[in-house]
């Protein structure tokens, strides 16, 4: 039955999460993380567990509280609004996929707080495709050794665990991709967070014949990627949530400024042309949320979500990034300083709308979903 | 959080789809291309049937005959009918007749409501004039009380549905001495009242359009709508019924669009596999779905009981601004091709796509323009204050 | 030495040109061409050729009054202004072409007014690119036998002399395009006026069997792609000023409207939301004068002018729908009735823009240019 | 009518390109890169040699030392510079330097006209103020006559040369009771005055910016420019004196992704041969081809003796908005590697399509915003009334 609009329960979470994030992660926390070499902060991390944030979409056998994708997406909204930088998305993403695969031992650890997974998809190509996967994986007696290169891996110098695409066949055809689990400190990992505008913490992850166990193979061998499409897009349906709520974030924090701000006496706010700006960027953020949310739902709901998704990654980053450099502009000089909060979303909607796929990436995904 | 309709609403939806399929006739598809809002014979007859069967009530309450739906399927019904461009009872059965069940006398219910639902009555929305636009409530025409007749002078422009309805929904002053907005009044005007002229006014989009003199047109007292000078407030919530859009018209004019470039071969392979193409396409697809959604919000909101204020503003600038868009990607695609009309028989499409260029400014500015929209939102929406 | 103003002379062809077409081109007139199966009218034709117009860019060595294509864009872009559909750019730049052939006979008939040339270039496939001429021009014993289709050929239906390109060569390269004069009246041609948007008479010709004379040749056999590149360029440099002058013309009646129309008490004009839109409508008048004057001065020069052409005829193109429709949404329902006189604009503006080849042909010409 | 160079300007433009050339090493070309507008010792001593050898002065009047050249040659100096982005002296030499030669006093042209030519003197710009961004005329800073001197309070903001410069062309208020555009005026303060003191703002796009306090600074009456109460007139003179601007800065950007797209394979051809990536650019060329138009449109206004007003605004406006498009280009045509910044070792360009991406919006909002840059194109350019 159509419910767009959240439950009870749903809304206390929301709220909740606001306040929480308010109080303990403000943009003088962010600002620290981001100079940190981790990119994240463990001690909020470790919150956000206690709060019961990571066992949100995992079902109570394996000690999840039985919430929904659609729980983790909320929250996703709230992490966008408060530009908070952390490897929840794609820990959740990741372990959904890992629960799908029978690893219970490792989705436990997720819940407890205690263990990072990220996917390890995009390498020197970035395009989500699957000819786009060369990581060798090289069968060996003992597993596999894995060479080459991971480019634009978020949170890949900090997780303990990636999971990580790459090709163990000959040849064969594109789709013959294998995932494959491989611990963050393994040796031959040789792993360099990138400098992004957005700050967020991109790695460059070079394998030199790195040793994987073949207990660590996610699926079967050859056989990864609509295993591998499924998590990109639970984590590009999340990521689109993430950016709704910065979209978000942004409008309001930009109405509120142009209510306070006076000039030719008056504020900006009675300007029609302020007006106007701030309007267009309503509409985009109704639209990127509408989207976002409808992603997560089909995910959640385990439709293939390629249209939807992609829909809702191209529109919500383009929202995002619409909102930032209007509301700049409307702020004027202030919202330039680097001492200003505005200057958060603006650089991190850039690396949000090319990351995991960027806008135009999304629309060829749509267009194959739509047989054109 | 959920987007899937219920079992019920699926079922309906598919009986919708199998009167649409049932009815639509070669001839009245033709018709309802080259007519487009100004509804020709067969559309006239379509409207009856519905009205015979059911279909126009579907919204409306038990009480006055009709099937006590809710606002998705409602909207459902909209959707279909609106894909395939069909007439649907407009403004009639969703803004007048609502508002005379709310606040018209019991004579008038008896008179016009059983009809409107068989499809015999048809209001023209007499509301716009030369000198008030945006500006609505400036209105000059008069309505003066003379014993028991109200006598109307003045002018109506944009009155699309002139030329085929029955009676007018007219907004005239009755007290020109209060503030603007507190004079006004509704009267319903037979449109073959001595003293009325319906102008036809050709418009850019071959959409029919006129203007409504009237000239000391003499109708029953019994003709006012409600209570005297209370005019403005039966607007505003005839306006809160119309909150209801479908986004399906835009959606076939991407679709037709999408037809052409899968079925013209340039360099030797589809358009719809050239990359550019296949993005702005995709692009396109991606906002029709977003007004899909802010359709759906609509509707979800009535079915709720809120009325979607704001939300149906941003619809309304989302739909008439993708239009434009929709018609700018047809002029890069379809290079010259896009701008044969219909009646060339080298024009792809049935010059469908011509025609929206023709066309799309019409849903940038009525209905309210988009600037007076974007007020809405700014105001209402997001609280900033009137300049 | 840079002098981007009109001298005085040309200030005095302006204003006479202006008062001219103000007088004998209402838009009743225009309304009465566009109805007309000839699609313009002779006794304006004839005037613009007893006022000299037609003599203004030829040599007075072949009775002309030895001016410039500068001159002749002038009067383009007063003609746009006027909206006024007329062979004026499409006879002035094949004339130059035939001037350039020789044809001095064909030359003074134009002056004369007697005489209305246009270049027959598009085809079924309408790029302006050597690929798509495909008409053929079979060699015989008298000269070319000539087959195939052109189509969007403005006033193809109307002109006495039509400047074909076709193949006449086996195979061979792209660019072995050969050009050909063809009677407007010759046997074996049928001529169909198209229904476009604008009105204009673009029309479509059928050509079976025609037969051509070997004198009839412009320039030589299979050399033809030059001389037709530089007849485009020169024809689309004065649409893109005809364009430029429309675009003006536009902006000053939706300027002078919103001063007048007053609503909510003030007039529209004092509305920040329609300055902003009337701003940007003149930045884009303003560019797209520029680009088209510059375009007709690189044709003048003789210069290539494939990428100051190219681009004065994408930025016209889009500057003259920008304005369109953006003059139509500030007049609101009276710019959308056909008895006034903005429709004229509206549409003719789309079809400019698609003609002669599309913005995106001109782009890709631009790419060419800059060797991408 | 005519778009090209005259012999001599032409010969100009090569000797502008051979000191370039003879000067910018691989030092200064990293310098500039790095501080952007925030000139670095190198840049420094780029301007003082610029000074000595008279390249600074090319457009003053030869009574003030300058060469006398036109505008055109001064353009065409700018232009070149501004490919390299070099400094050029900015405000000192082209607003407050001729401003001090029209009104300042003959000590003050003594004193600071030949030390302004040889680059020894430069001017931060003292306007804006925390409160008084766009509304410039409704700045607090006070300056109060005491005796011989003034004595100065308050605080401006985005001053961005002040680290660098050695004095402070400051606007201030000297009479509180007038009404705000009538009383000010304009003082120079040395920046090492007592009382001065510059905070450091570090800004998203990287470029160095400052507050500038001022608390009891106190300086000789003789510092005022021209008359008490007339500042707002100088600074509107001193505006027209800006009106020269280069394209060429922003056509370096282009340049920089057309590189990227030539160098980088994708699917087995350079993306400069992809369908999508060569529109795209070519429209930027385009473009920045009319920037370049309406920026020769105002050095030949300016050499003609006018005053290119409207036309400045037009292409501040078109500049600061295709800065911003071909910022959103590079991110659809690089993807992530668009967000690689200069400190990266894999960062293509040297991450200057990503510096730009954080510092577009600089140029929308700085040196009066694009909504006031509207405004006068409507108001004074179109005659549209004020609101």
């Amino acid at each position: 039955m159509i419910d767009l609009g959240w439950s009870e329960a749903q809304t206390m979470l929301r709220d909740s999460a606001r306040g929480f994030l308010a109080k303990e992660a403000p943009k003088s926390v962010i600002r620290r993380i981001e100079s940190d070499p981790l990119g994240y902060s463990p001690a909020l991390w470790r919150q956000m567990a206690a709060l019961g944030w990571l066992a949100m979409p995992f079902p109570e056998s394996v000690g999840g509280v039985g919430g929904s994708l659609i729980d983790a997406g909320l929250l996703a909204e709230e992490l966008g609004r408060a530009c908070l930088p952390s490897p929840y998305i794609h820990t959740v993403a990741a372990g959904l996929t890992l629960l799908e695969a029978g690893r219970t031992d490792l989705v436990a650890k997720i819940i407890a707080g205690d263990l990072i997974v990220v996917p390890a998809f995009s390498e020197a190509d970035p395009r989500p495709i699957p000819s786009a996967v060369k990581l060798a994986m090289t069968p060996v007696s003992d597993g596999y050794r894995l060479s080459g290169l991971k480019r634009f891996v978020e949170y890949g110098d900090a997780a303990h665990l990636l999971l990580c695409s790459g090709r163990a066949g000959q040849a064969g055809s594109d789709d013959a991709v294998t995932l494959m689990l491989v611990a963050g400190d393994a040796p031959g990992l040789a792993r360099r967070r990138l400098a992004t505008t957005g700050g967020d913490p991109a790695a460059e992850l070079g394998f030199e014949s790195v040793l994987a166990a073949a207990g660590d193979l996610v699926g079967e061998r050859d056989r990864g990627w609509p295993i591998m499409e499924r998590t990109f897009n639970r984590l590009c349906a999340l990521r689109a949530a993430e950016m709704a709520g910065g979209t978000r974030q942004v409008l309001e924090m930009t109405v509120e400024y142009t209510k306070m701000r006076v000039q030719f006496g008056r504020a900006l706010a009675t300007f029609q042309a302020v007006q106007h700006i701030c309007a267009d960027m309503a509409i985009m953020a109704d639209g990127a949320e509408l989207a976002a949310r409808q992603a997560v739902w089909a995910m959640d709901r385990g439709l293939g979500g390629n249209f939807e998704v992609g829909a809702a990654k191209a529109f919500a980053g383009q929202a995002y990034t619409f909102a930032v450099s209007n509301a700049v502009q409307l702020h004027g000089g202030i919202g330039y300083m680097e001492e200003y909060d505005l200057q958060f979303y603006y650089r991190r909607a850039r690396s949000e709308e090319v990351m995991m796929g960027t806008n135009e990436d999304h629309l060829e995904r749509v267009a194959r979903a739509l047989g054109l | 959080m959920d987007f899937s309709l219920t079992p019920e609403q699926e079922s309906f939806q598919k009986q919708v789809r199998q009167f649409i399929h049932e009815h639509l006739t070669p001839e009245l598809r033709a018709e309802v291309e080259r007519e487009q809002y100004a509804i020709g014979p067969l559309g006239k007859q379509f409207v009856r049937l519905m009205g015979q069967q059911g279909w126009l009530g579907i919204g409306w309450p038990r009480e006055y005959g009709g099937q006590g739906r809710g606002a998705i399927d409602q909207w459902l019904f909209l959707e279909e009918m609106a894909l395939e461009n069909l007439p649907t009872g407009g403004l009639t059965l969703n803004s007048a007749g609502p508002t005379l069940m709310r606040v018209g006398s019991e004579r008038q219910k008896q008179e016009y409501l059983p009809r409107i639902l068989t499809g015999e009555i048809e209001f023209a929305i007499g509301y716009t004039e030369p000198n008030a636009g945006s500006d609505l409530a400036s209105l000059q025409t008069r309505a003066v009380r003379e014993g028991d007749s109200y006598v109307i002078n003045g002018q109506k422009i944009y009155t699309s549905a002139a030329h085929h309805s029955t009676h007018i929904w007219l907004l005239a002053r009755t007290d020109p001495k209060a503030a603007k907005h507190r004079g006004l009044s509704i009267f319903i005007v037979p449109i073959d009242a001595p003293g009325v002229t319906v102008r036809p006014l050709a418009t850019m989009g071959s959409e029919r359009s006129n203007e409504v003199f009237f000239e000391d047109v003499r109708i029953p007292a019994g003709n006012l709508v409600g209570e005297e000078n209370r005019g403005w407030y039966y607007v505003t919530m005839a306006l809160d019924f119309e909150r209801l859009m479908a986004h399906n018209r835009t959606r076939r004019y991407l679709e037709h669009l999408m037809d052409y470039a899968r079925s013209t071969v340039v360099d030797g392979c589809p358009l719809s596999r050239h990359p550019r193409v296949r993005i702005a396409l995709a692009r396109l697809a991606v906002e029709v779905e977003v007004l899909r959604l802010f359709s759906l919000r609509s509707a979800w909101m009535i079915e709720c009981g809120q009325v979607p204020n704001v939300e149906a503003s941003v619809f309304k600038i989302f739909m008439s601004e993708l239009n434009q868009r929709i018609a700018v990607a047809a002029q890069d695609i379809m290079g010259p091709y896009a701008t044969l009309r219909a009646e060339d028989p080298a024009a792809p499409i049935e010059g469908r796509l011509e025609k929206l260029y023709r066309s799309f400014p019409l849903y940038k500015f009525a209905g309210g323009t988009n600037e007076v929209m974007r007020n809405i939102i700014a105001q209402r929406g997001l609280g900033m204050p009137r300049g």
